[in-house]
């Protein structure tokens, strides 16, 4: 047996670094219990959390990256210790020091140099937007700004996305503008990776941005850039309305606005993306869209609500490479098959690409198709 | 003649010296108008520092007296007390709060030290425009009120009327006995809870000074310590009891059915019925919802089959008034919902009981005649008990419910004292086992095979759910009709995964959802908790902020069956003190209207909380009734022409205070 | 040296006071700018009370009774909750901030509560800055 | 026989005249007074100088009668020459017993209140921005004018005052009652208020009265108010049960609500404060949104609370630290 000693400056530093309710934890576990790393190659999180509080070392390995931070943990832990937020401290300590895995070294990098993690250049950035018919922002013609996250600029997945909002915000009559290649990531990743400094320095630039341009009210399709937006920005100065894309059609089809009238033929289930659900409790309004389309048979998964499991895409995990058969999207989508669902729908661009590379890796292109939400009501409007 | 006022600066050891210079806030007092001499004492309300008090007062004639000490709600009664033995006016005594709303809460000391002062000089402005008072006298109906008849209600009511004090004790349900009457076993000894308490209940339903009054709520509550009056609502049994032989032919005839909640629903009762077959008093009542003759007009059996003729379908709730001296507050607790943490699967999983659910299971007069059995009659092989499941925990109750643990050993012994071979878990945080003979329980259980596992359950899975995600392969194998219980061993490190037959929750102990309606009758303050605050949390477990109303039992917050019955006791004692002096002093320190200054205009009418305040036409003058004031100023407060004085917070007096502390 | 704002603090015995007293019992710290003045209910507060605190130089007033609903004396507090604002209203007219009257809910097991409250207040009226009362001494004087 | 009778002023400060009209409105009873008093000097309706007073001896008056607010240097210096020559000083009528409707000043400053007099009123024409000043040199010499204050005081807030009458103006019955008292030597103890009831004005108020809950508060002018229901119950706000009666409830007979002119009650420190908390309290709402809504019924509360009595309320007027 090793011997240790408590290293509390160490501690510390950890709880000024945003743990600041880490000496609260009893270590009942709840949180390794609730892991959805359970049935894959457990986490202790409770362990973790220990450590911490002693000031000990033991974050040489791998477990601290591996936190997709789907705060199920946090949501259940009877202590309320944002376990979230002492990840968050932990990585940012250890980034300090230089010790980050290599593949979240090139998403940071890039993020630093094009204002985005996907080593994609920053002049095509919105790009899609005019083709799509949006025009630049425009307080006085704008309902809303629609920031997009950075995906669809880069990924051919997320542009179909994109798409999708397009078709049922015209739709529905709703106006909206978007920004140009100055916009930046929003940063909540970033944040959650640890790189305190360059998520300060999206926030302040994108929230220059929305000063300059008049921005009150947001409309964002990931969770990721919601999250952040309502939550975090706030702190640092900028106070925008955040509106997701789900929350808006509830509201529009309730007020007779969107008229879905094709049917959409399918047995659909939803995964609740984390920063929707626990992070944020928007559980229902996704639902009430779906019941709303014509044609959809709803079913719900085993895992779901707050109990639903991570795609795995959080926390930085969009970035790294996670062996086959560990990943939490490989065990989703057999689940999702398992209530006789054809379609998986979410509401997250990193859910959709995390399950899109799943089925395809197991096989089941012809089992399950995966949609958003916005993409199942945009099927269906005549 | 100018007034002489005493100054005391009271060290509270190194309470309030430690941080307060008490020599100068003294010095500062000497200084001060009207006062005749100050000093700094040790400890004021020691003997030593009383007879110091008395002393100057008679020697030199002091005629306001200012304590700088704790706070009046710990010690003014004992400074007031001493101030009357020397011979001075009780009200003339004020106390400047200088150690919890000073030196306690001040790091700084030149700051604590201002601040002394400033409240010093407050006080010495106030006790120079004190007025003497006289205390009121009432007398003390020689009676008292038991709100609830559980095992705390039950205890208190016996001892009270055992003493010659007439009871009268309101019971929501039909039956009183509470909680108690559902358990089985009681730990640690495991003696039968029906085998003690029955003959407790049977005693109250009998007692010649006790009046019972089931199936009864209280509605209103007025007047005050030594006077209450309440208004009872006796509900409609559709049953008249005085003809009723409780023969129980109806409950045997009537045609519906629907769950017990004595039960916790795993059994069928009648709509007519009593809930057990122990029930006092044991007559059955209609319940009006599951009756067909209410629901659709026909039926009318039990009527045909009533031999005395006691069923009554014409039966109107009916209230009674009481007065009584005293009342007792023991309405108990309530069970946490499980259903709010799904991921324990309770309500979900047919398998998953509740702590009050398994007790009935258990119960060898409960739906099984106590077999335990899963709900398609398997023997379970293996059982896990989750501990703190709502306890200790942010999200539902913080506080620890006290008896869980306990209760969670009690069910593990009479699990393996039925079904020898069953696997017994229990997951938990820590045990605490801190009663008498507790320790040694739990001692004698980990002989009994139990395993423990240090872990709290984090995730319940059906056996099919199981298999449906279960991705990995751990070798385990679960069938359908298995649960399985995951949590993190943190003796071990490790997570594990437990297949069980059956699951015990251990709901939190609540505030009853009526608590707060509750606590409104009877002016009881509650906790952030929600339960019932009382007076002070060592030294007044008891008594609460409303003199005259004790509390005792669960609804003081969560505590096992020794507790309660102590707490029953101690709240009977305290109503029997208070009945046996007859007659109690109350403060006097209520309203007055000044006749020569009120000019009628009515209004202060409606803003008197207990309607103390009438208006006299002939006259044209409103007129207060002193009995009924409570002494909160209100209505000085509210009255345009200042005809209406609030005695000991008069606004002259609270004008000197605010010039006194605003002086420095 | 920063400026001390001095707080006239009217706490209702049973709730507020209560509550003030249980900070002090669980040694909870807090500054120690607000002098209190204890009422029986927060009905006792007679808005002339709060004219004659700012009158005697008071940088703003505290009010904090029992929370709605929980009121010892049953509804005295809800007098107050009317009371305030118009007292608010009023103030500004007389070029007092009403950000200077503060109405708080402290309960008697809201110690924690009752030390963010003062501490909270005493930085915000901080921020205010002293009131400088224009007022000529001299001119008190008893009136008919 | 000229010495034995009474030697009495009666001066005027800040004010509008009307005291000295109501001292005439005791109509034939002037010449009684005259049997017993000699009005040394009263500028209002006879011709003296103050030099005539200056040059009187200390104490030479037995009784002052001063109406008016201490609004302007020349008020001040008048009010302490007269009290040094008194006797006993009396503050006459609302406005030197409590500040009156020229201590509605006191809401604004001189500087505020010269501009609105001076420039910003539509009718003024002063392109010049010409204003008021205490000197100015002509060919002819130096002219002087008293300096106005920014607040207003009340006379006991600038000398020591004996008696207090109040009323705008005092009711004639009630100054007679005065006189009588004087001239018998019946006064009350120094510091007393005469020519007034210690009860509000709703003991003489014959209006009904049955039940105070206030769902919107309604202005006078855009009303029909029931002549025989209480005002407050209708919705309007009157002073009177926060006011002393001796007016002999003149404004109500004209379906007019009680103003507040006789003052505050005996235990009654501020006027206003104490209406003030009567109104609140009878607000028919115990969510805090609604009551707003209702207190946006009841425009310039001050204004209501303090009409008369602002220089003599606790704040004595409005802070200018944010102006």
């Amino acid at each position: 047996m090793e011997v240790a000693t408590p290293f509390l400056e160490v501690a510390e530093a950890i709880e000024q670094g945003g743990a600041e309710d880490l000496n609260v934890c009893y270590q009942c576990a709840t949180c390794t219990g609730s892991c959805p790393w359970g049935f894959v190659e457990p986490l202790n999180v409770r362990r973790l959390i220990h450590l911490a509080q002693l000031g000990l070392e033991g974050y040489e390995g791998e477990d601290i990256w591996r936190c997709t931070t789907c705060n199920t943990c946090k949501i259940r832990c009877p202590r309320g210790v944002g376990i979230v937020d002492l990840i968050r401290s932990i990585r940012m300590m250890i980034g300090e020091t230089g010790l980050i895995p290599q593949s979240l070294r090139a998403a940071l990098g890039s993020t630093k140099s094009e204002g985005n993690p996907w080593s994609g250049e920053r002049k095509l950035r919105n790009k899609w937007a005019a083709d799509l018919g949006f025009t630049p922002f425009d307080k006085n013609e704008h309902e809303y700004l629609l920031f997009a996250c950075c995906m669809p600029s880069y990924d051919s997945r997320s542009r179909k996305l994109v798409e999708a909002v397009a078709k049922v915000l015209s739709a529905a009559g709703i106006r909206a503008g978007v920004l140009g290649s100055e916009e930046s990531c929003c940063g909540e990743s970033i944040r959650k990776i640890g790189d305190e400094g360059l998520f300060g320095n999206l926030a302040e630039g994108n929230g220059k941005l929305f000063a300059e341009h008049g921005v009150e009210r947001v409309l964002v399709i990931s969770p990721h850039c919601y999250h952040t937006f309502k939550n975090e920005y706030p702190e640092l100065g900028t106070s925008v309305q955040v509106t997701h894309m789900t929350e808006l059609m509830a509201s529009a089809i309730a007020a007779g606005k969107l008229d879905l009238k094709k049917p959409v033929d399918a047995a659909v289930t939803y995964h609740d993306p984390c920063y929707l659900g626990r992070h944020n409790e928007i559980y229902d309004a996704p639902r009430e869209v779906l019941r709303s389309i014509p044609g959809v048979k709803f079913t719900e998964m085993i895992r779901n609500r707050d109990c639903s499991l991570c795609c795995g895409g959080g926390g930085g995990r969009m970035w790294m490479e996670t062996k086959f058969g560990e990943r939490f999207s490989d065990l989703r989508i057999p689940e999702a098959l398992g209530v006789g669902a054809d379609v998986l729908a979410t509401a997250c661009p990193y859910c959709i690409n995390m399950f899109e590379d799943s089925r395809l890796n197991l096989n089941k292109e012809d089992e399950i198709r995966i949609k958003d939400v916005t993409e199942l009501v945009a099927e269906a409007l005549a | 003649m100018p007034k002489k006022i005493g100054v005391y600066i009271c060290h509270c050891g190194s309470n309030i010296a430690g941080t307060v210079d008490v020599e100068a806030v003294a010095e500062f007092a000497k200084g001060l108008g009207g006062v005749t001499l100050a000093k700094d004492y040790k400890f004021m309300c020691s003997d030593p520092g009383q007879d110091m008090l008395k002393e100057d007062i008679r020697s030199s004639g002091l005629d306001g007296v200012v304590i700088a000490a704790c706070s009046p709600l710990m010690h003014e009664l004992t400074f007031r007390k001493a101030a009357l033995e020397a011979g001075l006016n009780p009200f003339l005594v004020q106390i400047a709060n200088i150690r919890e709303q000073c030196s306690w809460v001040t790091e700084d000391r030149a700051l604590a030290t201002q601040k002394a002062k400033a409240l010093v000089a407050g006080a010495v402005a106030r006790a120079l425009s004190h007025e003497p008072l006289e205390m009121r006298r009432v007398e003390v109906q020689p009676s008292a009120l038991i709100v609830g008849g559980g095992i705390a209600g039950i205890q208190a009511a016996l001892d009270l009327a055992d003493a010659g004090v007439q009871v009268y004790m309101v019971e929501r349900e039909p039956t009183i006995g509470g909680h108690m009457a559902m358990f089985d076993k009681t730990f640690p000894t495991l003696d039968c809870s029906a085998c003690i308490l029955t003959p407790k209940m049977t005693a109250v339903g009998s007692h010649p000074n006790i009046q019972l009054m089931a199936y009864s709520e209280v509605e209103e509550v007025s007047g005050y310590i030594g006077n209450f009056r309440v208004k009872v609502r006796r509900k409609a049994a559709y049953v008249d009891h005085d003809k009723c032989t409780g023969c129980g032919l109806c409950m045997e005839k009537c045609p519906y059915k629907v769950d017990s909640e004595f039960d916790q629903g795993l059994s069928k009762r009648r709509a007519i019925y009593v809930p057990f077959p122990q029930a006092v008093p044991n007559k059955p009542v209609i319940d009006r919802d599951a009756c067909a003759y209410f629901k659709k007009g026909k039926c009318r059996v039990c009527e045909k089959v009533c031999e005395p003729g006691a069923i009554d379908f014409e039966q109107q709730d009916s209230i009674e008034e009481i007065e009584t001296g005293a009342i007792i507050v023991s309405t108990g607790f309530q069970a946490m919902d499980m259903t709010a943490m799904p991921q324990l699967g309770y309500g979900k999983h047919a398998e998953v009981y509740s702590a009050l659910e398994f007790e009935r299971l258990n119960n060898a007069a409960g739906p099984t005649l106590g077999k335990i059995v899963t709900k398609d009659g398997r023997e379970p092989t293996s059982v896990a008990i989750l501990h703190c499941t709502g306890s200790r925990d942010e999200n539902y109750h913080r506080y620890c419910s006290r008896v869980c643990c306990m209760y969670a050993l009690k069910y593990a012994h009479l699990i393996k004292e039925k079904i020898p071979e069953a696997a017994v878990y229990q997951f938990y945080i820590d045990m605490r086992c801190f009663g008498k003979g507790y320790e040694e329980f739990y001692q004698r259980l980990q002989e009994e095979g139990v395993r423990f596992i240090r872990g709290k359950a984090a995730q319940v899975w059906s056996g099919k759910e199981y298999r449906a995600i279960a991705t990995d392969d751990t070798g385990l194998e679960v069938d359908d009709a298995q649960l399985v219980v995951q949590a993190e061993d943190t003796l071990l490190g490790k997570l594990v995964r437990v297949p069980v037959d059956m699951i015990v929750l251990t709901p939190a102990f609540e505030a009853r959802d009526d608590a707060e309606q509750v606590g409104k009758a009877f002016l009881l303050n509650r906790g952030a908790d929600g339960f019932f605050l009382e007076q002070h949390p060592k030294l007044a477990p008891v008594s609460t902020t409303n003199d005259g109303v004790f509390i005792a039992g669960g609804c003081q917050g969560p505590k096992d069956i020794p507790d309660t019955v102590a707490q029953g006791s101690a709240a009977a004692s305290k109503a029997l003190s208070l009945i046996t002096r007859r007659e109690i002093e109350i403060e006097a320190n209520t309203a007055y209207i000044d006749e020569e200054l009120c000019s009628g205009c009515k209004n202060c009418l409606d803003i008197c909380p207990y309607n103390a305040i009438d208006f006299d036409d002939e006259k044209n003058r409103a007129v207060l009734n002193e009995a009924l004031c409570k002494a909160c100023g209100t209505c000085a407060a509210t009255c345009p022409s200042g005809a209406i004085r609030a005695r000991h917070f008069a606004d002259d007096q609270i004008f000197a205070e605010i010039e006194g502390v605003m002086s420095i | 040296m920063s400026f001390e704002p001095k707080i006239v603090g009217f706490l209702c015995n049973w709730c507020s006071y209560t509550g003030a007293d249980l900070a002090g019992t669980s040694r909870m710290k807090y500054l120690p700018n607000v002098r209190v003045v204890r009422i029986m209910c927060s009905g006792r507060l007679d808005p002339t009370f709060v004219m004659k605190a700012f009158s005697q130089g008071a940088d703003a007033v505290l009010v904090a009774g029992c929370h709605p609903g929980d009121c010892h004396y049953q509804n005295g507090n809800m007098k107050t909750l009317r009371r305030i604002p118009l007292l608010r209203r009023t103030l500004a007219q007389l070029g007092i901030e009403p950000e200077r009257l503060r109405l708080e809910w402290v309960s008697a097991s809201e110690g924690e509560r009752y030390q963010s409250v003062v501490n909270e207040f005493v930085e915000q009226v901080r921020k205010l800055g002293p009131l400088n009362l224009e007022l000529d001494p001299s001119v008190e004087r008893a009136a008919g | 026989m000229a010495d034995e009778k009474l030697r009495v002023a009666m001066f005027w400060g800040a004010a509008c005249g009307g005291c000295d009209v109501a001292l005439l409105d005791i109509h034939e009873h002037i010449l009684d007074v005259i049997e017993v008093a000699d009005i040394i000097f009263w500028p209002c309706a006879m011709d003296f100088k103050f030099k005539d007073v200056e040059a009187m001896p200390d104490e030479h008056l037995d009784l002052t009668f001063y109406n008016g607010a201490i609004r302007n240097s020349e008020n001040e210096h008048i009010a302490k020459l007269l009290r040094q020559k008194s006797k006993l000083m009396a503050a006459f009528g609302s406005c030197s017993h409590m500040g009156g409707i020229p201590g509605l000043g006191n809401f604004h400053d001189r500087k505020s209140i010269f501009e609105t007099a001076y420039l910003n009123t539509k009718s003024t024409h002063n392109p010049d921005k010409v204003f008021p000043r205490t000197e100015f040199e002509v060919p002819e010499g130096k002219l002087t004018l008293p300096e106005i204050y920014d607040t207003v005081k009340t006379l006991n807030q600038t000398v020591p005052v004996d008696y207090f009458i109040p009323g705008c103006p005092p009711n004639p019955e009630q100054i007679w009652i005065v006189i009588q008292a004087v001239a018998s030597g019946k006064l009350p103890p120094k510091g007393s208020t005469v020519g007034a009831s210690d009860k509000a004005l709703c003991d003489e108020c014959p209006r009904k009265k049955t039940e105070l809950k206030f769902k919107q508060f309604k202005r006078r002018h855009l009303v029909h108010p029931d002549p025989e229901v209480c005002f407050m119950e209708q919705g309007i706000v009157c002073l009177g049960a926060a006011t002393r009666a001796g007016c002999g409830w003149r404004c109500i007979q004209s379906n007019m609500p009680c103003r507040g002119c006789y003052g505050p009650l005996p235990n009654a420190r501020d006027q206003g404060a104490k209406m003030l908390t009567a109104i609140a309290s009878h607000i028919d709402s115990e969510d805090p949104e609604e009551v707003e809504r209702i207190l946006d019924t009841l425009p310039d509360p001050a204004g209501y609370f303090y009409r008369f009595g602002l220089p003599l309320s606790l704040l004595h007027r409005r802070q200018r630290r944010n102006a």
